[in-house]
């Protein structure tokens, strides 16, 4: 859409513009000021200039932590999208099997993050839980608290339980909107499933994958409530991803500099990221029209 | 060659009702079982929660069972009848409805500003719009705490309402935004030359068209709020806590008492699941943002 | 309603001063000249001056981090760096 | 190319079709000669899609057979039977290049690649695709890109007919011509079956060489055009081809005369007296002003100036009339008309009537 110059629209941007600033940017400034220095509580500070950062950057928790959150999102992405595009292409596409399908894809959706922990940590439990009780009854030693390979994959199970139906949402949005004459036109020049899947269903869920990708990276990248009921961390730190490890320096032991120099470094590579993503997408979009 | 008339009778051939013999049925039966299993796969720890929720603490712990042998109600009594259990269950939906109202109400005008027009830094100031939707909550509890500290704010609903708005707010312009580009501009063109004002426009015409972008939005800043719990447990001690919090108050000094734990996690989930009833037409469009 | 938990101090003061001119001046430069120069330059895509500021400064922050975990605590052959890097950014990107 | 039959199809939605009304599409029975046009024609909901998905395979009919050439293909997949469609938006393959766009149905059975690019440059340069042969389908504009779903079926030889199914609909005004012309070039030179659904009077028209004409789930009439425009067989034909469409008036015929609103007419021939509702139609083009003996009194609408011819716009009675008038001469206050007795029709219940030997 041709749009039209007008600089009076920042009138009508405006109140999210302060909303935002209030909620974003004032936080922001103040983890800065807290970064570069040294507090001993009661609001008195002192000039620790680029100490943290340096005891940040050369710290091996932060390196571990880092590591594991990037760890865990490219297995969550390699699993999650394909799963969800398998998903959403065998899904129904008329009958009473749709409403079914998406409501009950949805729920695990809307509970609360906390809850999805609870859900699992009780599910996967040794004494009362189905999960549990199952694997030990296959005589597999599972024990999310006391094995790190096995808090992860309750973890990574976890995230694929709560999260891949949105994967699935997004690609069936992507496929219900291909004409039926895209498929006609498949059959009549022959060609195979993959065929039609490769150049026809890809292409057309390429947007929507791409917010697809988008969200569950970023947020599989800031996860911090579900695997905290889980495992809270552990075993050891083992499953302590960055935002736990964050979480526990700034409020558990109240290290705000510390805290604040992590948060930081957390947020350029967010930053950094989103924007990769957003020129790639935005450059796609463009090329396409 | 001519033309034929409709004879009247159709049954001239005893072919009839005789169908393509579908090669891939076999693989169409194959191809149900993904979604079916997959479904299967979610609702297995639900069914266990619930399960759980309708046992008595000392079935739970004394034997495993598959389905609750003795099913009781007791473990939801206890919630109903403990004011502190049943209040966070309000406070929860208040700060909820609160940052549905305020996130979809500023969000509109600025979408339609960012559909509609061209201005100064516009693309840069969607983008920073997002980064915060992409912002790590962590980041931001501390500081939070401090400036709701420092507003006379913290254990509000209100409180929590703006928190949420961090990220709803930049989540309900890109949804809106991606439902009224769909919508032409003639539209508004036309509005004009028939007399409306702005508002007035915006209101009967603009508005209805783009309603259910504008369900879609208040849904996703439902879900969102109604998720999120590290930065609502940080900025509420009791008055406006939230339910997803009370949840910790389970764990006493003789342990946890799973039964009403899991009957708590069940009441979390009711909403939810209302709230998808009631948008299951949307859903699939819904999270395509308007994008597809 | 007090500010003191901010803990503003004068480096940080002057850091996001800094910041606010620079997107200001943006905003004022833009104004004057609109359309942002779009060009394309060694990304292979179309950047405008507020891209390239941007790209400048979170580079620019990703040198101070490098450096800082890599070389020293000193920033000043950072920041010399940074500048550099920004004028690279404004030249060709 | 092969010759298809429509050996009694008939088609219903409904498993067990009891009344007329219950079918999408009554039976036809057709043969369609190898190598020519045809043009189903109808309003919206007529059944003309329904009879090309018959014939394309995406609906196996409820009655009767599909014959291509010696083959019942009425149970055959639409993979099976080696059709081309062209549809109404275009279909492209938007990640690929227009000569991989091309190549794709021949990549899909197998072709030995040599042949593939021997066959992909013939179609290019049949189609005049040649300069952007190297470019993504996806950037080309709509008649490009139809042009590409148009040569995904002429690529392949083995091909039984090529099915249209309205495919200029997305098309600006100006290519539509252009495009149009070309498609009639191609089918004169390479001579493929070719079955064209449109709603649209002008395209059909001039476009194929026998028009099939729908309505109500029925094919009405089948002919040239030249047959619809003089011998419409059915009313519907008679209003929906021309422009203006064809002047139907209530009347009673006897013999060679026919008497309208009180009014005699001539017929040119001669009919035995018609039991039932009795019609005759008489094209704009026929009537003319004339108040000399047998002559009828119309009343006057309006006049339109077509510019080459003025359309006179009136009613016998209650009955509107329009007749074709050449410029130049004064339309009178009160005008009479009379129709060329040679073109005037005779119908029954709609159906056009043949005269007496």
């Amino acid at each position: 859409m041709e749009k039209t110059w007008n600089n009076k629209a920042w009138f009508m941007v405006l109140p999210v513009l302060l909303l935002v600033a209030f909620s974003a940017v004032i936080p922001l400034m103040t983890v800065v000021n807290y970064s570069v220095q040294d507090t001993f509580g009661n609001n008195e500070f002192f000039w620790a200039g680029t100490e943290w950062f340096e005891e940040v950057l050369s710290s091996s928790r932060f390196h571990d932590a880092l590591l594991r959150t990037i760890a865990f999102s490219a297995i969550i992405l390699a699993i999650e999208i394909p799963l969800g595009i398998l998903i959403a292409l065998t899904m129904p596409r008329k009958g009473w099997g749709v409403p079914v399908c998406l409501v009950l894809m949805s729920l695990p959706l809307l509970i609360p993050w906390n809850v999805v922990g609870t859900i699992w940590q009780l599910f996967g439990r040794t004494d009362i839980g189905l999960l549990g009780r199952m694997l030990t009854g296959l005589g597999i030693d599972y024990n999310y608290g006391r094995n790190p390979f096995d808090a992860w994959a309750t973890i990574i199970v976890m995230d694929v339980w709560h999260w891949t139906s949105l994967v699935v949402l997004l690609c069936y949005a992507g496929l219900v909107s291909i004409p039926e004459a895209y498929y006609q036109a498949a059959k009549i020049d022959g060609a195979s499933r993959w065929s039609v899947f490769r150049f026809i269903e890809l292409p057309k869920m390429n947007r929507v994958l791409q917010i697809a990708i988008l969200l569950r990276f970023m947020d599989s990248f800031m996860i911090y409530t579900e695997p905290f009921v889980v495992t809270g961390g552990g075993p050891g730190s083992a499953t302590t991803f960055l935002s736990i490890d964050l979480v526990k320096t700034a409020v558990g032991q109240f290290d705000l500099g510390p805290a604040a120099a992590m948060s930081i470094i957390y947020f350029m590579i967010i930053l950094l990221l989103s924007w990769v993503f957003f020129t790639v997408t935005t450059q796609a979009g463009e090329d396409r029209s | 060659m001519t033309a034929t008339t409709y004879s009247g009778t159709a049954n001239n051939l005893s072919r009839a009702g005789i169908r393509v013999a579908t090669a891939g049925s076999g693989r169409r039966r194959l191809k149900r079982l993904v979604p079916v299993a997959y479904i299967l796969f979610l609702l297995l720890p639900v069914y266990w929660l619930v399960s759980l929720s309708l046992k008595s603490n000392q079935e739970i712990l004394s034997s495993f069972t598959l389905w609750p042998q003795n099913p009781t109600l007791t473990n939801f009594r206890v919630i109903f009848n403990d004011p502190a259990w049943y209040e966070t269950y309000i406070n929860s939906m208040t700060y909820v409805f609160l940052n549905m109202v305020i996130s979809v109400t500023i969000a509109l005008p600025a979408a339609y500003a960012f559909s509609r027009y061209r201005f100064l830094g516009d693309k840069h100031l969607f983008f920073w719009l997002l980064t915060n939707r992409m912002a790590p909550p962590a980041v931001f509890v501390l500081p939070f705490f401090q400036l709701y500290s420092a507003f006379g704010l913290i254990d509000t609903h209100i409180a929590v309402a703006i928190a949420h708005c961090l990220f709803n707010v930049p989540l309900a312009v890109w949804i809106l935004e991606g439902f009224m580009s769909g919508v032409p501009k003639e539209i508004d063109e036309t509005a004009y030359i028939d007399g409306y004002s702005f508002p007035r426009f915006f209101v009967k015409i603009f508005m209805p068209m783009i309603a259910s972008g504008i369900g879609v939005a208040a849904f996703f800043c439902f879900m969102f709020s109604w998720v999120e719990l590290l930065i609502a447990r940080t900025l509420t001690v009791t008055a406006a806590k939230p339910i997803a919090a009370a949840m910790t108050r389970t764990s006493s000094a003789t342990g946890l008492d799973y039964g009403v734990l899991a009957a708590a996690g069940v009441l979390t989930i009711i909403p939810g699941a209302l709230v998808i009833w009631f948008v299951r037409n949307y859903i699939a469009k819904g999270f395509a943002l308007g994008r597809v | 309603m007090t500010l003191s938990w901010m803990a503003w101090t004068w480096p940080t003061a002057i850091f996001f001063i800094t910041i606010f001119a620079l997107l200001i001046g943006m905003g004022v430069w833009e104004y004057a000249v609109p359309g942002g120069s779009p060009r394309v330059g060694i990304l292979r895509f179309e950047t405008t001056r507020g891209d390239r500021l941007f790209v400048s400064l979170l580079g620019s922050a990703f040198i101070c981090l490098f450096w800082l975990g890599l070389v020293g605590p000193s920033l000043w052959w950072a920041l010399a760096l940074c500048l550099g890097y920004a004028l690279c950014v404004f030249r060709w990107v | 190319m092969s010759r298809i039959t429509l050996d009694h199809i008939a088609h219903s939605y409904l498993p067990s079709p009891k009344t007329e009304a219950d079918f999408a599409l009554k039976e036809v029975h057709q043969v369609w000669e190898d190598g020519s046009a045809y043009a189903l024609l109808g309003p919206s909901g007529c059944g003309k899609t329904t009879l090309l998905n018959i014939i394309s395979g995406l609906i196996t009919p409820s009655h009767g057979r599909v014959v291509f050439g010696e083959r019942d293909v009425t149970l055959l997949p639409t993979e099976a039977r080696n059709i081309a469609q062209v549809f109404q938006f275009p279909v492209i393959y938007d990640t690929m290049t227009v000569a991989e766009n091309l190549a794709f149905p021949l990549k899909n059975r197998k072709v030995p690649q040599a042949e593939i690019d021997r066959r992909v440059a013939e179609t290019i340069e049949m189609l005049g695709l040649g300069p952007m042969a190297r470019r993504k389908a996806r950037g080309l504009t709509a008649d490009q890109k139809q042009k590409i779903s148009l040569g995904r079926g002429l690529v392949r030889s083995d091909v039984n007919a090529i099915l249209f199914d309205e495919p200029l609909t997305v098309i600006d005004p100006h290519m539509k011509w252009q495009l149009r012309s070309q498609l009639k070039q191609l089918h004169r030179r390479y001579g493929f079956t070719m079955v064209y659904v449109t709603h649209d009077q002008t395209e059909a028209l001039t476009f194929a060489d026998k028009v099939v004409v729908m309505y109500a789930g029925e094919v009405v009439q089948v002919g040239t055009p030249a047959e619809l425009f003089e011998r419409p067989k059915h009313t519907f034909v008679g209003y929906f081809i021309g422009s203006p469409g064809m002047n139907v008036l209530p009347a009673e015929v006897a013999g060679d005369r026919a008497v309208v609103g009180g009014h005699a007419v001539a017929l040119g021939q001669h009919y035995r007296p018609q039991p039932g509702r009795t019609e005759i139609g008489v094209r704009p083009e026929f009537v003319r002003l004339d108040d000399g003996a047998g002559s009828l009194p119309i009343s006057v609408r309006s006049v339109e100036d077509i510019g080459r011819y003025r359309i006179l716009r009136g009613a016998i009675g209650p009955h509107e009339l329009n007749a074709v008038l050449p410029e130049g001469r004064a339309i009178p206050a009160s005008p009479r008309v009379v129709f060329d007795p040679a073109r005037v029709n005779v119908y029954r219940d709609a159906h056009l009537v043949e005269a007496e030997a």
